[in-house]
């Protein structure tokens, strides 16, 4: 089935959750997947290991849109190590999708990508900082 | 006429048989192929397959005969002869093929181009302009797409190479290339056309063109993957230097130097691809069939349909002029990323390219950021595919 | 076992049930296809033609996915992993390739080849040579055909590149390419293998055999025309420049700047071969299928009797090993020229090559200032087509 | 037919005719085939325009040699201009081959080439040496 009559897909494209920018972001990571023009930017807040507050903004197709919304919601209040550990297929099976073509798997990797790196860049920070939370 | 025989076109196409739902409109990425191409590979392969030129038992000669015969073939087409046409794999090739062989020419050159070129008739010119630190030009283009040609006049005088696409793939214009290149020739610079876009649809005569080089691709024009054509002009053949080396395109190799051998084997090195090539001549006998006039004729209408019907649609915006296109359409439409225009197609069985269709900078100048759907259609297509499109993406705006 | 199977597996080349009576032994130049490649070749072209990589509708995206299944497949028959692995259109197109991305490292290098080498395997290294000012310096053989072992140890030492045959076309020797490989690489040298004809006959593990680059030919074994690999060490890919460019292998193109795709993509300019890709694919299930290991000791067995029975012929001459030869013969038989042999058993329907075979200076090396004939064998021969041919030859001899 | 079974080109080729050098030749010259070794030289003695007398010497294969062969008889005695005219197909008339494939036409080609270019060459000497026999 076409996403876009996975109502998931719809309410979190046209509903995105936690689409915002959070000043005192503990780190900030951006990318994008320059062969579609798909941006995402990733704020996240992190007190005792774990994701306290998340928010993203960017700019992109429903399905890449939909995924940076719910992997928001999936990892918001959860520890690093956990969040680290999710991939696209644990993104497709929440969003309800069973299969995506190799040319389309790239717009859900996208936000799973800028996720882990807003994680490792906030790990070394605190890591060169020379101690943990 | 093509419109009264239309059934019995898309039945020489198995793909329509196998898929009777489809609305293939991405031909400008690559066409579908006809039974009789399909079938002609197949008997290469089964028949006699056996390697080009070399072996004299009887089915290396007949394979050799079939070679040389679909070059004489795809000649005819093209109006050019057949000892001005290289085999290559593809438009990408051919233009990587010319831009190495021109390189000891442009030391400290100048290389123009157009605002409206594809990725493969940019980057090569990158690659060698920084080799012989020559100078890249880009000719601008106005509002709808088209040359300026003020800015053409400019830009060309001085010119060691001209090259430029002759139908832009984005864009849907068709430029003046006898003009350009008549005006760059008296400049005395060397002119190369991108023919990917034009071969597939105009009636062509490359000696009328007069242009030096000329670089196709036969899978958007019915033939099989894997094999391309750049004509070059006989006299510069024989004086540039082969960039790419290896067997076949040598008749004496010693320990110390060797020979190169005739035009256009001097630049065919390695084994070719042989049963693309014997199809790619089954391809220009279809379309000699068809009749490219008619062909131009018909794409025509297809080409005004298609823009009619699209710009009824609230927030569509595309690339290129109003009048006078090819028959694609690169277009974005307020609120719908293409990449959902695509995937929201194809449920409904329609397939059309989103992205830049390797023409990123066009579609910058444009103001496209997101890229375009592109709708490319190809004289298979029909005024009733062109409805149901339009009708899709008014479903699409409802949803 | 091949031997008690060979009658099944001839029923799947269409080729002999075509024509019963070819005895084809030019498997060297390029070898027959299966049902299996042919089947698949159609099966791409009418059930999901469309262009790879970048379409996002269901048939572009099955292609895309079979085009990387295939070259997975290619991987895991190589012992390599599938982003190491380029397609190009053939063995020659790979070693122009590795040539050109080498050629920055090469100003004022040394490149070692050896007297083995076919034209495709010289000429690139010449041309890169010569812009780059380096020297070359060829290995000696020894008067079997064989690595002059001492001379190899003189020449690789201080050299940047080694680049070798793995299996030679003419001499039928199979080179220690282990060994050759480490001995460059304790020189600090880049290590390519030529394995156009080692692919085709030998179980591989390039992981294993550790060279920076190996370049293969599909049409040699079993796969479709214009299809070819190079293979290369993936961190080496990821810092080469690619020297050919277009479309596909950016993702990002401006006004000024680009950015490459990921490897292998960088290196694989405009539209691919893809069909002749998938093609590829089904090539090498068919020989996993066979067996390599089955095929190799097939093959030796055939290797063997090719030279025992034609040197019991009077005044024919032969190149290379008198032991563990790889089943192909390059002969001369006194008061024939090669072609009037060859012309001879065409009408007896063997289908054997005269010629150079694309490597002159190895036949003048050895004396045969006219070419050789050569009768190369793939498993689908059998020892019956090796009786008839040197039954055929004595008829010439007495004729 | 395979030339293998033409009598007539068994038999030039095993009894070339005319396979001599002529030491006081009005023009001599010489090609080959390097994509297979063949090599050919023709050695002709002209007498007001006619070909008075022809020799060749070379090395190649049946095909490339019983043309040779023929050839020198075809012309011996006709006028430069006729000898001029004959083409690769004239040749295989002569031998007796219907159809040659194009990887052996070159075969055949190598002796009319060389043959035209002795012709030529002696012309354009008695040209610049200012005028006819
Ligand atoms: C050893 C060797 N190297 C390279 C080649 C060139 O292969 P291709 O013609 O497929 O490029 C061949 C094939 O003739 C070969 O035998
Ligand atoms: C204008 C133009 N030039 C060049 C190309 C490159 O063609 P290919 O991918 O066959 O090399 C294309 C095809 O996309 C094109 O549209």
């Amino acid at each position: 089935m076409s996403y876009f009559f996975i109502e998931n897909i719809m309410d979190h494209y046209k509903n995105p959750r936690n689409m915002k920018i959070i000043n005192e972001a503990s780190s900030v990571f951006g990318d994008s997947n320059p062969t579609c023009g798909d941006t995402v930017k990733i704020f996240i807040k992190v007190n005792e290991n774990k994701i306290e507050d998340i928010g993203f903004q960017g700019h992109g197709c429903a399905l890449s849109m939909a995924s940076s919304s719910l992997l928001t919601e999936m990892v918001k209040g959860s520890e690093m190590q956990d969040a680290l550990k999710i991939t696209e297929s644990d993104l497709m099976r929440e969003l309800g999708i069973k299969e995506l073509g190799p040319n389309r798997i790239k717009c859900i990797a996208l936000s799973v990508k800028t996720l882990k790196m807003a994680i490792i860049q906030y790990l070394s920070k605190v890591n060169h900082a020379g101690g943990g939370t | 006429m093509i419109e009264e025989d239309l059934d019995s076109i898309r039945s020489d196409f198995p793909i329509f048989e196998f898929n009777p739902k489809l609305i293939y409109m991405d031909s400008a990425a690559t066409s579908q192929r006809p039974k009789n191409v399909i079938d002609k590979v197949t008997e290469v392969y089964s028949h006699y397959n056996s390697n080009v030129h070399r072996g004299i038992y009887s089915m290396a000669e007949k394979v050799t005969e079939e070679y040389e015969n679909s070059r004489k073939e795809i000649a005819k087409f093209l109006g050019a002869n057949a000892d001005e046409l290289i085999f290559t794999k593809n438009t990408t090739e051919s233009l990587n093929l010319v831009a190495y062989m021109l390189l000891p020419k442009l030391k400290n050159g100048v290389i123009t181009i157009t605002e409206l070129e594809h990725h493969s008739n940019i980057l090569p010119w990158r690659e060698v302009a920084s080799l012989a630190n020559a100078e890249i030009r880009t000719v601008a283009v106005d509002r709808e797409g088209k040359i300026d040609y003020a800015d053409f006049e400019k830009k060309v005088s001085g010119s060691s190479v001209l090259s430029f696409t002759h139908i832009s793939n984005v864009a849907g214009t068709t430029l003046d290339a006898k003009k350009m290149v008549s005006a760059a020739k008296a400049e005395g610079a060397i002119t190369v056309v991108d023919g990917a876009q034009a071969a597939p649809h105009l009636k062509l005569n490359l000696h009328d063109l007069g242009a030096d080089f000329y670089a196709l691709s036969g899978h958007k024009m019915l033939g099989p993957t894997g094999i391309g054509i750049l004509y070059g002009n006989k006299r510069l053949l024989e004086d540039l230097e082969p960039p790419f080396r290896g067997g076949e395109m040598v008749t004496e190799v010693h320990a110390e130097g060797q020979e190169w051998n005739d035009v256009p084997l001097k630049f065919e090195p390695g084994t070719p691809n042989f049963a693309g090539a014997i199809g790619f001549g089954e391809a220009t006998k279809y379309l000699e069939k068809i009749g490219m006039n008619d062909i131009e004729s018909y794409e025509k209408k297809l080409g005004k349909a298609l823009m009619e019907e699209l710009t009824k649609i609230d927030g569509l915006e595309y690339i290129g002029p109003s009048e006078g296109r090819a028959a694609l359409l690169s277009f974005k439409l307020k609120g719908y990323h293409p990449h959902d225009i695509a995937a929201f197609l194809d449920t409904r069985s329609i397939a059309i390219r989103s992205g830049f269709h390797c023409a990123q900078p066009l579609h910058e100048r444009f103001g496209f950021f997101d890229g375009s759907a592109r709708a490319s259609l190809y004289f298979y297509n029909n005024l009733d595919e062109i409805e149901s499109l339009a009708y899709s993406l008014k479903e699409l705006v409802r949803l």
